[in-house]
């Protein structure tokens, strides 16, 4: 079983070799290191560029202009805030362009806490990033969600922006991605570089099939009744293990959705689960003013206000400038397991 | 008239038969650009910007452009006072007039953006911005996939020398010289000694802009853009180099601002600025190769082409609400809330 | 009666005079112009900066850490997505450093459609400002407001945003800003550079008091009991007008925010308001995903749930790439005075 | 052994009792990047970045600094590997393994944010932010204060090779230069020719970095950084310029990478990059001027003193939760929420 980097790195070689992607390009991401959590390990297509974020979405704008299909990588989100304007051009031109042009970019970078990454290693970029009119953005938080959202991403001609859950990422799936070998240590020998010196090495890419994870559909995990617990990246598996949890200790069974496609976002999954149950948490770590959770409540108090038994609620990171190394900061700064199981408990129990 | 076989400019000469050329463009922009400038104040459009006083370079560069669309032709990041250039490549006034008076028929930009944000994916034209800088970023982008396509196609990337304060400025030099990974981008400053209200010399200290390109081994060159004889030959070297050599080039033309900013400081017209077209003139006049009626005629048939195409460009329709969200996504087969277009929030 | 404009020029005055303003910088804020908008004319410290927003950021930064007190100014909000970094480590340097440092930047800047902007002079910026923890953010909606919010920003030692409606700079202010003259024309002689050439020009100052609205604290502009209504910027007045157009043709009242703070915002006003009317809606012409009005929107939520006798609404901006030229986009992106007070309406009568 | 007046490289001399006061200053500087680099992969703390390699030319800029809080002396916007720099400066190893242990008492960050990123406000080290580039666009802003103060203070600020790429350092060039406005602000590029894995010449055909200045009438000069009397000297010069002139300098120190990019990439000792402390100790032991048992003194001394630091570190308390919001706003008198500091969404 492939883990979510791995996945990564599968669907950038398939993309490159049946989906006319042209440029990986980023810091480091080509050899000898091919990419700081190795995501562009022995790509025919990857290169290494200047260290200047803003000429890598501006590069790719631009090779996507003259009818390339790049994917562009920032080593971390944290370091994309000064590329805003330009992800807005991206989002924006075919609009203002009156339909001129198309814009096929793929823009990915590792986001979210949990690697112990301090200030400038642990930002999320979600909320930020669902602003961006023109813009579609995906979140996995398994391999092979990760294998068929950079598909579609790459699929897409419009700018994509996949987050890829930093925590996770060398998380291994638990279904196989269509072509992979089973066992994961003839996995690691085919296709990740060794240590060392990597120049005479080439990856042995197993002959993978097409698999794609439509953008706008979310993936339900766990089903119940009592509750809907909707979130994606780093927090996926912890609502899914509150949610056992809270099975086996109170007996009370939720929905527990995988949103995957940030936007445009699977409403339809969402509207039809609290309209079953009631009752909805949504989880996410990203800071909590103006975060894109509240913008999920607001669309189910906008429709389903009274349809509600009870009050929903989102759980979010602080609103703090950043999150400490110290990991007492951490821990303290964006939800856990236990946040989200108390939480979930609460709004699956709360009098109506 | 036309026995007259050049016209000089120091040591360089163009033929009388470009130089006619040339003129005719320059008028015409000029023509329409005043024209705009009007339907600005008188509500027939809402903006105004655009490139008086640069015509004699902008019709140079538009004339050498290898226009078409795809990697064999030049693409082209423009700036908001390139009008000249696109008039030179063709493309007809009412296109403009279309974009003053805001209409759904704007093949730029439906009636969204401001007069001179040009998009024309016909030659290669990417849309036009108002972030000042970004089309540096993007500039080595279309340059690289050119460089790698073969043929001789460039990019050519036009700004103004405030922009050049930018870091995406320094951004295009660092990857357009990438070791081994040069690329044909010409950058092209013109600089008409204003940002704004701000002049040039009181924020920069380059004695030229195009210096900053030493440092990057790429070849610099300024030219009074005042002057289409020597405007058309820089331009010619400047092309050619990106052309035949797949590196970059930097050119620096001095250029004049003859109405201001734009219609938000007022557009007049100002005094004390040299204007090329009335310097051109006087040099076809002195050479022989146009007479003052020639001239008068072919300002009289500019101002009647103007005047139809604005009141042409009146009479189509206008936006409806409908068309807010046109375009917002092109039709993608792996989208099940978007498969074809924008249409509000998912559901 | 002032005009918004010429508040804010006026409270700069007071600030480089009394409050120890060092610097006023940014593109075209020096003589000749004194800004796009006039908000700078004739001010001792204003000076012109290269066209590079970063620049302005930056040095305002760097003013700042060696004891100054700088006014940065980005001439437009839709040309500050490339600080967006330089922003949060403005907003998180005291916090990363321990409170080494303190941050004392006013960075103002004019916000908002309603002048026929296009897309690049129409943006809306507090949703994205509102998620900059260690920032602070005002948007004044009127004369008096602009003088005393901007004198707090001077004030506090952190970084302040200044959101300047820009449909509403040249609307004269009903109340008189402490020591400004009542005659307008006079006011204009005094201190509006005249058309033309301006070198012998000086500004003869009114002898201006300190008049400070403290951070946090909203205004009521209206008091009702049908519902309330929040806003801010350029809505403000349209909701003003709505409530007055609703209490005469339905007989209903409202209370009517104007919130001023954004960040910190008057969380006890809207409490208390959202408890006596149980109705609320929020309006802002922000974009309508992940947008600050969503996060009010939470709070009520949150807070006030098992209260509401009525869905709580908020009005919004479309999620669109921009704001087109042509009218018929701008009034059917962003709200305007049917929208408001059509779901005003809705709000106050719903049935609970 | 302190007979031996001065030790000479090249034309430059440096007197033998500065060369052992640099001499010492590396090796504690060496021994305690060493020692947290264990300390990154023993647990005691979590992450290392830091400066072997780069000790000759950062304890001589430390050593020369005007150090002080306010605009009267130099401002410093350092680089996370400018450890030297504060040691020398006269920072206790404590105030790093403090900050290696993550601890509350950690003076830069309460054990918030990576080693190497530095906050001293007693000294005007403005805290280091881990956004490559960022620091080059705040340098002008303290400079630029510091000259309207008057005296001799001016800004340092010291960053990449690669991280020249952003488009703040030509922000600093142009800032720093704008006509009648120059400001003191020393710009220096610890080049060690890579950026995490990625070689400088394959991105960056710029002879020299400091090339750059030139079109901005920045003088520039190349230093090889693991030499301390060149570095001694360049560094002179270069404040000199800036102390005096009141202008911009760039200097350029080429160094050592000697253990990597950071812990992330291992943090493993290179072997094919020359050495500065080895260097340094061959010439001393050459010229003189150290004995091989009073260097081995040194290091045993030193090597107590960084045992003791950590030590001392991980004897000291955590943050608690109640730390997590705290510094997020200085008091403030005009805001009625958080008139202190930060306690949650405002109620
Ligand atoms: C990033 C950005 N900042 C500010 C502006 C507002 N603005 C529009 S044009 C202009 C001056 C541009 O001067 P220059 O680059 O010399 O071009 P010119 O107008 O003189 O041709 C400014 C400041 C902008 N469009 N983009
Ligand atoms: C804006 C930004 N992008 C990416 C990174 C990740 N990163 C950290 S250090 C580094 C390389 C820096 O190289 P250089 O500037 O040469 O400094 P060196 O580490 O070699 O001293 C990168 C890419 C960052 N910190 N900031
Ligand atoms: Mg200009
Ligand atoms: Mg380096």
């Amino acid at each position: 079983m492939a883990t979510l980097v791995q996945a990564v790195r599968m669907a950038l070689h398939y993309g490159e070799t049946y989906l006319g992607v042209t440029d990986i390009l980023g810091e480091d991401v080509g050899p000898p290191l091919g990419g700081v959590f190795t995501a562009t390990q022995g790509l025919e297509t990857a290169w290494n560029t200047p260290l200047d974020e803003r000429g890598i979405v501006g590069a790719a704008m631009g090779i996507a202009y003259a009818g390339g299909r790049p994917v562009a990588e920032i080593q971390f989100c944290d370091y994309g805030f000064n590329t805003i304007d330009l992800l807005k051009v991206a989002g924006n031109q075919r609009w203002a362009g009156g339909g001129n042009y198309e814009m096929p970019i793929v823009l990915m970078t590792p986001s979210g806490s949990g690697i112990r990454g301090s200030l400038y290693h642990s930002h999320s970029f979600e909320s930020w990033a669902s602003r961006l009119a023109g813009w579609k953005v995906v979140m996995p938080s398994n391999a092979l969600d990760a294998y068929g959202l950079m598909l579609s991403a790459i699929v897409d001609p419009n700018p994509v922006l996949v987050l890829l859950p930093k925590a996770l990422l060398r998380v291994r799936g638990e279904k196989l991605i269509p072509g992979e070998p089973a066992d994961p240590e003839l996995l690691k020998q085919l296709i990740d570089a060794p240590l060392g010196d990597r120049t005479g090495w080439r990856p042995r890419w197993p002959d993978l099939d097409e698999y794609l994870v439509p953008i706008g559909t979310a993936d339900q995990v766990r089903e119940g009744t009592h509750a809907t617990l909707v979130s994606y990246g780093r927090t996926l598996p912890l609502c899914v293990k509150a949610a056992d949890l809270l099975r086996e200790s109170d007996g009370l069974t939720c929905d527990v959705i995988d949103l995957r496609s940030i936007f445009p976002y699977d409403w339809r999954m969402i509207s039809q689960s609290v309209l079953k149950t009631g009752r909805v948490l949504f989880v996410n770590e990203d800071s909590e003013v103006t975060n894109f959770g509240e913008h999920l409540l607001r669309r189910v108090v906008e429709e389903h206000f009274y349809d509600l038994l009870a009050r929903p609620r989102v759980l979010q990171g602080q609103h703090v400038p950043g999150i400490g190394l110290n990991q007492i900061y951490e821990q303290n700064t964006v939800p856990q397991l236990p946040h989200i199981l108390e939480t979930l408990r609460a709004v699956a129990t709360e009098e109506a | 008239m036309t026995t007259i076989a050049e016209v000089n400019s120091g040591n360089e000469a163009l033929c009388a038969d470009q130089c006619m050329r040339i003129h005719q463009l320059m008028v015409r922009a000029r023509v329409l650009d005043e024209r705009m400038i009007q339907m600005s104040k008188s509500g027939e459009g809402y903006f105004w910007i655009g490139g008086p006083g640069e015509e004699a370079f902008n019709v140079c560069l538009g004339l050498q452009l290898k226009k078409g669309c795809g990697p064999d032709y030049d693409f082209l990041h423009l700036h908001y006072r390139s009008l000249a250039t696109l008039l030179a490549m063709g493309m007809p006034m009412l296109d403009a007039t279309r974009q003053a008076a805001v209409r759904i028929t704007d093949p730029h930009s439906m009636g969204r953006n401001f007069l001179g944000h040009s998009a024309l994916r016909k030659w290669n034209v990417v849309p036009v911005s108002s972030v000042v800088g970004a089309k540096f970023a993007m500039a080595p982008g279309t340059a690289l996939v050119q460089k790698r396509h073969g043929g001789d196609g460039v990019t050519v990337v036009v700004g103004g020398d405030a922009g050049s304060s930018q870091g995406d400025f320094a951004t295009c030099m660092i990857w357009s010289t990438r070791p081994g990974q040069e690329l044909p981008v010409l950058m092209i400053v013109t600089n008409n000694q204003w940002g704004i209200s701000t002049p040039m010399r009181s924020q920069h200290s380059e004695q030229h802009i195009v210096d900053r390109g030493e440092p990057f081994g790429i070849p610099g060159e300024v030219v009074d853009g005042n002057d289409p004889i020597a405007s058309w030959h820089a331009l010619r070297r400047a092309l050619q180099w990106c052309r035949r050599k797949r590196r970059p080039f930097m050119l620096e033309s001095q250029v004049s601002r003859l109405h201001g900013h734009s219609s938000s400081s007022g557009a007049m017209r100002v005094e004390n600025e040299p204007d090329c077209l009335a310097l051109w003139e006087t040099k076809l006049l002195a050479a022989g190769v146009l007479t003052r009626a020639s001239i008068d005629e072919l300002w009289e048939a500019a101002r009647g082409e103007a005047a139809a195409a604005v009141q042409q460009a009146l009479q189509e329709p206008e936006p409806t609400p409908d068309d807010v969200r046109r375009h917002t996504y092109a039709p993608s087969p792996v989208d099940v809330v978007y498969p074809d277009d924008y249409t509000g929030l998912p559901h």
